[in-house]
């Protein structure tokens, strides 16, 4: 008994000193994966996810806290590319999938009392105080949070509308699958 | 510790977190052992003692563990555990404990016993630690169970063969008729492999249909996944 | 007005066609089966289609996928033919029906049906029912046993005492046996002169089956419905490693014809290892396929602990598919060089 | 001349159903009673409109000049009046509207003024200047500029320039007529193209199947005392893709990562060259196509159309057949459906094809690939299209990318020769276009991220300029005697204190009040307890709101129309 | 030399750890959804697994047989596994960030891969001697990270079939898992034959 | 967890895992060391249960009176036995007389590798029992020479030795039916039994070449 508390006592110590001693001299910071992980989000800056922003998120999920199916504007081809980078599963997206959507002010409506601007986290509002605000169209993300800052409701989501500049063509329509697989 | 609290960590271990049908992990006792239903019972019982013991015991040191070396650590603490659970088997059910060879002291290595060490033990105090590893076992007690019995029966026409190593004096059930021929393959590591997918299977099968019911008792009329 | 995609046009091809050639291709070897080994070998045929097309129906119906271009297609009775055509013709009906179900519904169905599996499933079969029931896959009748027909039917669907009714061993079998326990005291060529088990070339009777599969495997490369690449490979690969052991050694090794016309050779090489499905699709990808293939169909059958190695070889190369095609990619247009 | 010819791997042999077309000769259509002219008609920038509704055009005059070097201008096929300048129904696969300038002709097709010039006078820079001015792109299929097209590389010299007249498509006549019956022009048009480029060698790419074209060439190139090579080239699909004929021609193969001129080739359609020599020597720009009208029709054969003739007007000229129930724009291999036959003529018209389901039978129903590998034997550009298929189908992009999904060229061999008759094609433009859209996503992505950051850290900024403010502002208050009473301040909106932000407050308040009550239909006459500065404001929006509220009643419910999942998205 | 050869074709092919000795088996459906990730993965592996069998000879010969201490073995075998894989870890994370790159991430992994003390506890068992021990260890490696790179490319592309839902993901992955093994079993026999 | 409040050096941080692991270590160890202490005369029991219940099988305990465990000749690895390490020879004694003989053998080339054998031999040479202890055959083919996989319950494969004395019966006779033998086999499985007869008459042999030494009552 002696014996063998003696010789794994001298494992232990080796062991433990060189694991003490590499932990301070190798140690590393930051993580390369929240990086990764960023890149794949939308950077829509919704909120949705339930982080206030796309990068708290991406933290998050590297943290191993948060799911990889929480961001809507991801959409499921996110939760798909999140599902690659981490090796998770797949799930299916925590809430409905919606298409893109463009922010646009009634013009006609708008007090402009600047909340929107505040709101919008890329700046896709121009307007001054007390003048009417209009919605840069290439700029926004379609991320609704303009939407219920405004006193008036003058801010409503539209679709992108299809030109033939934005046109895709569709998935083939598989003859032989059952409509239930449609989706 | 609260009634909800205590649902959901047997919710957790025995269904919802499942280590053998949705973590996927102590995939290899899992496959290894359950060529009949005893061997895969009795390691789930030598797996869910060293749970339990070992949430306790991390459960309630872990605020004297340096973070540098908890894994060692931890280690350490399942690998005495098992150590001393293999010493057990080979004392009282020698036999047996020829039959699962290295995989009782394998079970240091079952990866479910270090994740729940590492992500629930460590951050949970010790009665909550025991709970989640009596769970976690049981939940995969009951997996084990499942597929050695079904791959004995597929495989042989036979319930707890080798139940006389356990308790002697008792005998297998022959279910089968006498003169089935035995589908081998069953027994043999592509039918664990086989049985254990067609178990995942069945289990998201359920859950998909427990979902498309929810679904369909809420208003929105949404289709369901296509799951029959 | 229907939907088309373009192109407008397309060629009178299907898969059907492809598939019912196929199994115009395996007449000639079946006939010969049947005129030699008596017509067991017909009556397991037909359990093995039927077999396959009522699994089939029934897995498309769980998936609500309509059965009709599916079961008309033809590629389940390709299946279950080749299945029929692996196992022991006096093999007993359930041993069939096990095997082709596992084919078709595990194999095929469990990775999406028609087109989409990795394994080749009538070799999956073949591995399946010879690890589970080694006893009842290697017996083979020889061939200068005349059980009268009703005789095989009671041996197929009878419960009755089968054993040593059949206790005859493929040429194959039977050399490997006689080889190990002879422990270097006979040599091929003393084993080989039973002409009643052996015949000329690679068994008596088996060696024109072989030649009828070989014929037909002919046509169906005529019909470009198959390319040299894999067929020739394979023959290759089983050729040279067979030639070069023969010729080290010709007391202990048999000659490569020998191995060309036994066991599943011939089968294999324009049948088994040409299923598209499974197998390699590059060119280099499949004289790699091919090749490794022959060589350990070869080196299974000899070495290993099965009477014939075709079908592990086959199902070990469907293995590593995915990686021979991923680095054998032909260069493409303009990138040559 | 002897030429030594080259093959190309891959190609089919479908029918070609060109016998039809060529029996009557070349014919001018009619001016019809309406003209659309879509702005955009080649590949590159988006013309900008010229002409407002209500001015009189002329023949050839520009309608659309070209915004950038890649661009190509647009003009007036005929005089008239523009009567709308607005988004037309695009003669595209989507059936989407475009940019498209109206016009109702007045049946005097007055020409503007046109000069005839000698390019071999003019600055090489100009001659692409001309031909950019007057539209000519490539009438080939891809309406590529063509002047960018006659830019030689500067490191690499130009050895051939292959002018294609292969017409590989099935059914397609039209390039086989223009070079019967105007093979000089064809050939002149040639010597503009050699005299920019300077190629050692000039090859003219002809498919056997046309002999009489290829003699007819010959005899002009002859006639003309030039020193281009008419080659016969063996009848295969596509044989007439400008990769496969540069390859048959000359053995070099362009990769789809270089372009040809970076080889010290270029490739040019018949008509294009055509085309060219009208604006050089006559000063007429691109105002009308040959187009072929066969198929399931009585008449058969190729004419000579207006740019923006509807297509029901074309139509009308071939008379197709009861039984019709569609109409291809292109080929058979590479064409599509036209949507709507109010779509017009544009440059990349060359053929239109009735089909009824006869001519063209719906295929049998798809099934599974089996990897049979017959498509990958069949495509040119040497592909694996199972694979390319794979992958697409299952959305898998990344993967699909990498085994070359940009080098297909859409040719549409591997779905010809498919037994499972998988639309093949179809899947590669669905996984190049969602591949596109991704690109565009993941730009805004980036400048969405970026713009941010910026703003974040803006806020931040901000946030402690205020801070530093305020103290300071505190700092000066309790400096001063007494505070007096801040509501006295006669403006209280412009004082930037407190005050502000309460009376914001109170705005905001009393707005929503309103809108909630204009939600409940009852109009928003509730003003009372609001300070002056409120009413006005109200006052002004009301103002505004009167005739925007007409115009919304007049409209249905806007927000009922957008589905959230419209049917096209999904699969 | 036979003797070793026929210990590779035994480790790597007849009794193949993951397909054969069911070990190892987590990284195996865990990490082998991409076959960048499987190749990380069996590189990382096969280091550890290879130092793993050689520690754990000396440790079993030179600290633990002489006092008649095997009873200790499961124990100090792990422990010195599970540091030295720390260890390695947090060198190569330093040292060489690409290294890291490439096996950084699964060195964690390792620790809980059976594979990793079943194989040097099956050595114990054969009775190996330290060559044969180190060979049988890298045998065993490569015979793993064959199969998980194997599995990988077979999962690429039954990620794009239509499995049947209940089955897609890991069920079928076991499924394709179970006929790899089944395949292997053609390997019987191989590795005895004289 | 590990507040970055003051920067600890690289030494002192090792001496300090170094002791807290070293703690660990020992108050593990101490309690494992404990565990086997407690449980080893048990399982020293339980192994030695185990070999009893197999030699029972092939030698009845009626047959001898002695403490056969501890009666055992010590073996070098034996060529002729198939053994390649060392190995003993149980000695069961009647009123100290050597009665039989319990000894181990593999027969190197079953079906599926070695079968390791136990024989009991009697002192006049004949069989009196052999068991097979542990094997690699095919399971439902070649396993039928274990009595309990062995589907004839009434008179297993593997009963057909008892009596049997190899110095006394032909070689010829030693092998199966098929091959012309005294032995009976399931057909389409035949390597296995001739595997273990060779193996057995080998053993037999053996015993008989080497009778002085073995039965020399020390
Ligand atoms: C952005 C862009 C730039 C191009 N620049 C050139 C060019 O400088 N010279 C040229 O010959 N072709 C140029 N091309 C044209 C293509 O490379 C190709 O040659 C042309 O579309 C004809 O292709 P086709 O063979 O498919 O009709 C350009 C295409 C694009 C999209
Ligand atoms: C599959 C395919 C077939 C084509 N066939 C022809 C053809 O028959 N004749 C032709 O002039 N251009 C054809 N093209 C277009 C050529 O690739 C190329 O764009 C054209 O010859 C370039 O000349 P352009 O710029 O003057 O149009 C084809 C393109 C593709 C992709
Ligand atoms: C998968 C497989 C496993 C086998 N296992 C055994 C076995 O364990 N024992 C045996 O004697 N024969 C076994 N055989 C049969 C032998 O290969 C050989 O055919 C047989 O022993 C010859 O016996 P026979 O002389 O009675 O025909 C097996 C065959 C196969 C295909
Ligand atoms: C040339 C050719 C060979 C084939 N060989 C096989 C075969 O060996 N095994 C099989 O199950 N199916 C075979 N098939 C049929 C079909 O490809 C097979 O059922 C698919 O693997 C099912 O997805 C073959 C088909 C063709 C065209
Ligand atoms: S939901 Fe998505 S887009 Fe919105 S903030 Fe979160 S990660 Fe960004
Ligand atoms: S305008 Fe509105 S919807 Fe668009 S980005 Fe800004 S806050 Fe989001
Ligand atoms: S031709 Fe069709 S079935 Fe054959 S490999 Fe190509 S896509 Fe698949
Ligand atoms: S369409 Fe694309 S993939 Fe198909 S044959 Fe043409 S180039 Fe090849
Ligand atoms: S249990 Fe073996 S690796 Fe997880």
């Amino acid at each position: 008994m002696l014996t063998a508390i003696l010789i794994m006592a001298l494992g232990a110590i080796v062991l433990g000193s060189a694991l003490g001693y590499a932990s301070i001299k190798f140690k590393v910071e930051g993580n390369p994966l929240v990086e990764k992980i960023e890149a794949i989000l939308p950077q829509t800056q919704c909120g949705q996810c339930g982080y206030p922003g796309c990068k708290p998120y991406a933290e998050a999920i590297a943290e191993g806290e948060a799911d990889i199916n929480k961001c809507p504007p991801g959409g499921m081809e996110g939760v798909r590319k999140l599902a690659d980078l981490l090796g998770r599963e797949v799930k299916p997206l925590d809430a409905e999938e919606k298409p893109k959507q463009l922010a646009i002010i009634d013009e006609q409506l708008c007090i402009g009392c600047t909340l929107c601007i505040q709101a919008c986290p890329v700046d896709a509002i121009v307007g001054a105080a007390k003048q009417m605000h209009t919605v840069v169209e290439s700029l926004c993300t379609g991320c609704e949070l303009c939407v219920k800052p405004c006193p008036v409701e003058c801010i409503r989501m539209e679709p992108i509308a299809e030109k033939i500049d934005n046109w895709k063509w569709k998935y083939p329509v598989f003859e032989i699958k059952p409509a239930t697989r449609a989706a | 510790m609260t009634r909800d609290e205590f649902r959901q960590i047997a919710a957790n271990g025995l269904w919802k977190q499942n280590t053998s049908l949705v973590q996927i992990l102590g995939l290899c006792p899992l496959l290894a052992v359950t060529t009949n239903l005893v061997n895969g019972v009795m390691l789930s019982l030598a797996t869910i003692i060293v749970m339990a013991v070992s949430g306790v015991a991390v459960a309630s040191l872990r605020n004297l563990i340096p973070h540098e070396i908890r894994i060692p650590v931890f280690i350490l603490i399942v690998a005495s555990l098992v150590t001393v659970v293999d010493l057990l088997f080979n004392a009282n059910l020698h036999q047996l404990y020829l039959v699962l060879g290295i995989f009782i002291p394998l079970i240091v290595t079952n990866c479910i016993v270090l994740a729940r060490v590492e992500a629930y033990a460590n951050k949970n105090p010790p009665l909550q630690s025991l709970f989640d590893g009596v769970f976690m076992g049981t939940g995969m007690l009951w997996t084990l169970a499942l597929l050695g019995g079904l791959r004995e029966l597929i495989g042989n026409g036979t319930l707890f063969s080798g139940i006389d190593m356990v308790i002697p004096g008792l005998h297998p059930l022959q279910l089968l008729p006498a003169n089935y021929p035995g589908f081998l393959l069953a027994m043999l590591p592509p039918g664990a492999f086989i049985v254990l997918g067609c178990l995942i299977a069945w289990k998201n099968w359920i859950e998909a249909r427990a979902a498309a019911r929810r679904q369909r008792r809420t208003p929105e009329p949404v289709a369901a996944g296509g799951c029959h | 007005m229907d939907f088309i995609t373009p192109p407008y046009l397309t060629q009178n091809v299907s898969v059907r066609r492809v598939m019912l050639q196929v199994l115009a291709a395996l007449i000639p070897g079946i006939a010969t089966y049947a005129w030699l080994l008596g017509p067991a070998v017909l009556v397991q045929i037909a359990i093995a289609t039927a077999t396959a097309l009522l699994a089939e129906a029934a897995m498309l119906k769980l998936q609500d996928k309509p059965l009709g271009p599916f079961l008309g297609d033809g590629s389940a009775i390709v299946t279950a033919w080749l299945i029929a055509l692996a196992f022991p013709p006096l093999a007993p009906w359930w041993l069939i029906v096990v095997g082709t179900a596992f084919a078709i519904v595990v194999a095929k169905h469990l990775y999406g049906g028609l087109g989409q599996n990795p394994f080749n499933p009538a070799m999956i079969a073949f591995a399946v029912c010879i690890v589970s029931f080694p006893a009842l896959m290697s017996q083979w009748p020889p061939v200068n046993a005349q059980a009268t027909f009703v005789d095989q039917l009671v041996l197929v669907f009878g419960q009755g005492p089968r054993l040593d009714a059949l206790s005859g061993a493929t040429p194959l079998d039977t050399l490997k046996t006689a080889l190990k326990l002879g422990e270097g005291s006979t040599s091929v060529a003393t084993v080989t002169a039973d002409a009643a088990v052996f015949g000329r070339i690679a068994g008596h009777g088996w060696e024109w089956v072989a030649a009828g599969y070989l014929l037909g495997g002919i046509w169906l490369w005529g019909r470009k419905v198959i390319g040299w690449h894999v067929s020739m490979s394979f023959l290759a690969g089983m050729t040279i490693i067979s030639g070069a052991l023969w010729l080290w050694n010709p007391a202990h090794f048999a000659n490569p014809l020998f191995h060309l016309f036994s066991g599943g050779s011939m089968l294999g090489a324009f049948f088994i290892v040409t299923d598209p499905v499974s197998g390699c699709t590059t060119p280099r990808g499949k004289l790699i396929f091919g090749f490794s293939a022959g060589l350990l169909a070869y080196l299974i059958r000899v070495f290993g602990g099965y009477p014939d190695g075709v079908a592990f070889a086959v199902l070990l190369l469907n293995l590593c598919v995915p990686i021979i095609d991923l680095y054998t990619q032909p260069p493409i247009f303009g990138m040559k060089k | 001349m002897l030429q030594r010819l080259f093959k190309f791997k891959g190609g089919v042999k479908p029918a070609t159903n060109k016998a039809p077309s060529v029996q009557a000769p070349l014919r001018i259509a009619p001016i019809p009673p309406l003209l659309v002219v879509p702005l955009h008609q080649s590949i590159g920038g988006q013309p900008t409109p010229l002409v407002e509704v209500g001015d009189r055009v002329l023949k050839g005059q520009p309608i659309g000049a070209a915004d950038k070097w890649v661009s190509a201008a647009v003009h007036a096929p005929t005089s008239g009046t523009v009567i709308a300048v607005e988004e037309r129904v695009a003669a595209h696969p989507s059936g989407l509207l475009t940019l498209s300038v109206v016009i109702e002709p007045d049946g005097q097709d007055e020409w503007i003024e046109r000069h005839s010039l000698d390019h071999a006078s003019l600055e090489p820079e100009r001659v692409r200047e001309i031909l950019r001015d007057s539209g000519v792109v490539g009438l080939g299929g891809a309406v590529f500029p063509s002047h960018v097209k006659l830019t030689p590389a500067a490191s690499v010299p130009m050895d051939e320039l292959v002018i294609n007249g292969a017409e590989c498509e099935p059914f397609m006549t039209c390039d086989d007529l223009l070079m019967r019956e105007r093979a000089e022009g064809i050939v002149r048009g040639v010597a503009i193209f050699r005299d920019l480029l300077r190629p050692k060698r000039v090859l003219i790419g002809i498919e056997d199947n046309k002999p009489e074209a290829v003699a007819t060439m010959q005899a002009a190139v002859e006639a003309l005392g030039e020193n281009f090579e008419v080659v016969a080239v063996p009848t295969r699909y596509p044989a007439g893709g400008a990769k496969q004929l540069i390859r048959v021609l000359t053995g070099k193969e362009v990769p789809a990562s270089k372009r040809s001129p970076e080889m010290g080739v270029q490739c040019f359609n018949v008509a294009t060259a055509y085309s060219a020599w009208r604006a050089i020597a006559f000063g007429e720009p691109v105002i009308s196509r040959i187009v072929t009208l066969t198929g399931n029709v009585e008449q058969p054969g190729n004419w000579e159309i207006l740019l923006g003739t509807p297509m029901q007007e074309v139509i009308a000229l071939a008379g197709p057949k009861a039984d019709t129930n569609r109409f291809v724009m292109g080929g058979p291999m590479m064409g599509f459906d036209l949507p709507d036959l109010s779509a017009p003529v544009v440059k990349a018209t060359n053929c239109i094809i009735a089909g009824s389901p006869t001519l063209f039978p719906p295929p049998a129903p798809e099934m599974p690939c089996i990897r049979c590998g017959a498509c990958a034997l069949a495509c040119p550009h040497e592909l694996q299209p199972f694979e390319l298929y794979w992958f697409s189908r299952s959305r898998n992009f990344g993967k699909a990318q990498e085994y070359n999904l940009f080098d297909c060229i859409e040719c549409g061999c591997c779905s010809y020769v498919c037994p499972s008759h998988i639309p093949l094609v179809q899947y590669f433009r669905f996984a190049k276009s969602e591949i596109w859209s991704r690109e565009r996503d993941k730009n805004m992505a980036d400048a969405a991220k970026a713009r941010f950051e910026f703003r974040n850290e803006r806020d931040e900024r901000e946030k402690a300029e205020k801070a530093e403010r305020l103290a300071k502002a505190a700092a000066a208050k309790a400096a001063e005697k007494k505070p007096d009473l801040p509501q006295a301040a006669p403006e209280p909106v412009e004082t930037p204190t407190v005050d502000a932000e309460a009376a914001k407050k109170a705005a905001i308040a009393a707005a929503m009040e309103r809108a909630r009550l204009q939600r409940e239909a009852a109009q928003p006459k509730n003003t009372d307890g609001l300070t002056i500065a409120q009413r006005k404001e109200i006052a002004e929006i009301e103002k505004r709101r009167a005739p925007l509220q007409a115009q919304q009643q007049a409209k249905p419910n806007a927000e009922g129309v957008q589905t959230q999942n419209s049917p096209k998205d999904q699969q | 030399m036979t003797h070793y050869l026929f210990i590779i074709i035994g480790a790597v092919l007849v009794n193949n750890v993951v397909l054969v000795k069911i070990l190892g088996l987590c990284p195996f459906m865990g990490v082998s959804k991409k076959l960048d990730t499987a190749f990380g993965m069996g590189a990382a592996t096969t280091f550890v697994l290879t130092v793993a069998t050689g520690a754990s000879y000396v440790i079993d010969h030179l600290l633990l047989a002489p006092f008649g201490l095997e009873y200790l073995r499961t124990l100090s075998f792990i422990v010195t596994i599970a540091a030295v894989v720390q260890l390695t870890e947090m060198v190569i994370q330093k040292t060489s960030p690409l290294l890291h790159q490439v096996l950084g991430i699964y060195l964690p992994l390792i620790t809980t891969n059976c594979a990793v003390l079943g194989v040097p506890l099956l050595n114990v068992a054969n009775k190996y001697n330290f060559l044969e021990s180190l060979v049988f260890g890298a045998a065993s490696a490569i015979g793993f990270s064959m199969v998980l790179i194997l599995f990988a490319g077979i999962r690429e592309r039954v990620d794009g079939a239509d499995v049947p839902v209940p089955f897609r993901g890991v069920a079928i992955s076991m499924v394709t898992a179970g006929l790899m093994s089944l395949a292997f079993m053609g390997f019987a026999g191989l590795d005895k034959y004289q | 967890m590990n507040t970055q409040a003051k920067p600890i050096t690289a030494t002192r941080m090792a001496a300090r895992t170094a002791v807290i692991l070293f703690i660990f270590v020992a108050i593990f160890t101490a309690l494992l060391s404990g565990a086997y202490l407690w449980t080893r005369p048990s399982i020293e029991a339980a192994a030695a249960d185990e070999k009893m219940k197999l030699i029972d099988e092939v030698l009845p305990r009626s047959l001898y009176d002695n403490a056969l465990l501890k009666d055992f000749i010590r073996l070098p690895p034996t060529p002729a036995l198939g053994l390649d390490e060392s190995s003993a020879i149980y000695r069961a004694r009647r009123g100290g007389k050597i009665e039989a003989l319990v000894l181990e053998t593999v027969a190197p080339d079953g079906y599926a590798g070695k079968i390791r054998l136990l024989v009991a031999l009697g002192a006049d040479g004949t069989l009196i029992g052999v068991r097979a202890i542990a094997h690699r055959e095919t399971p439902g083919l070649g396993d039928y020479i274990e009595p309990k996989k062995d589907r004839n319950k009434d008179r297993p494969w593997i009963t057909q030795f008892n009596g049997l004395n190899p110095a006394a019966t032909e070689e010829r006779e030693w092998k199966v039916r098929k091959d012309g033998g005294r032995f009976d086999s399931v057909a389409g499985a035949t390597v296995t039994p001739r595997a273990v007869i060779k193996a057995v008459r080998k053993a037999a042999l053996y015993v008989e070449e080497n009778r002085e030494q073995l039965f020399a009552s020390r």
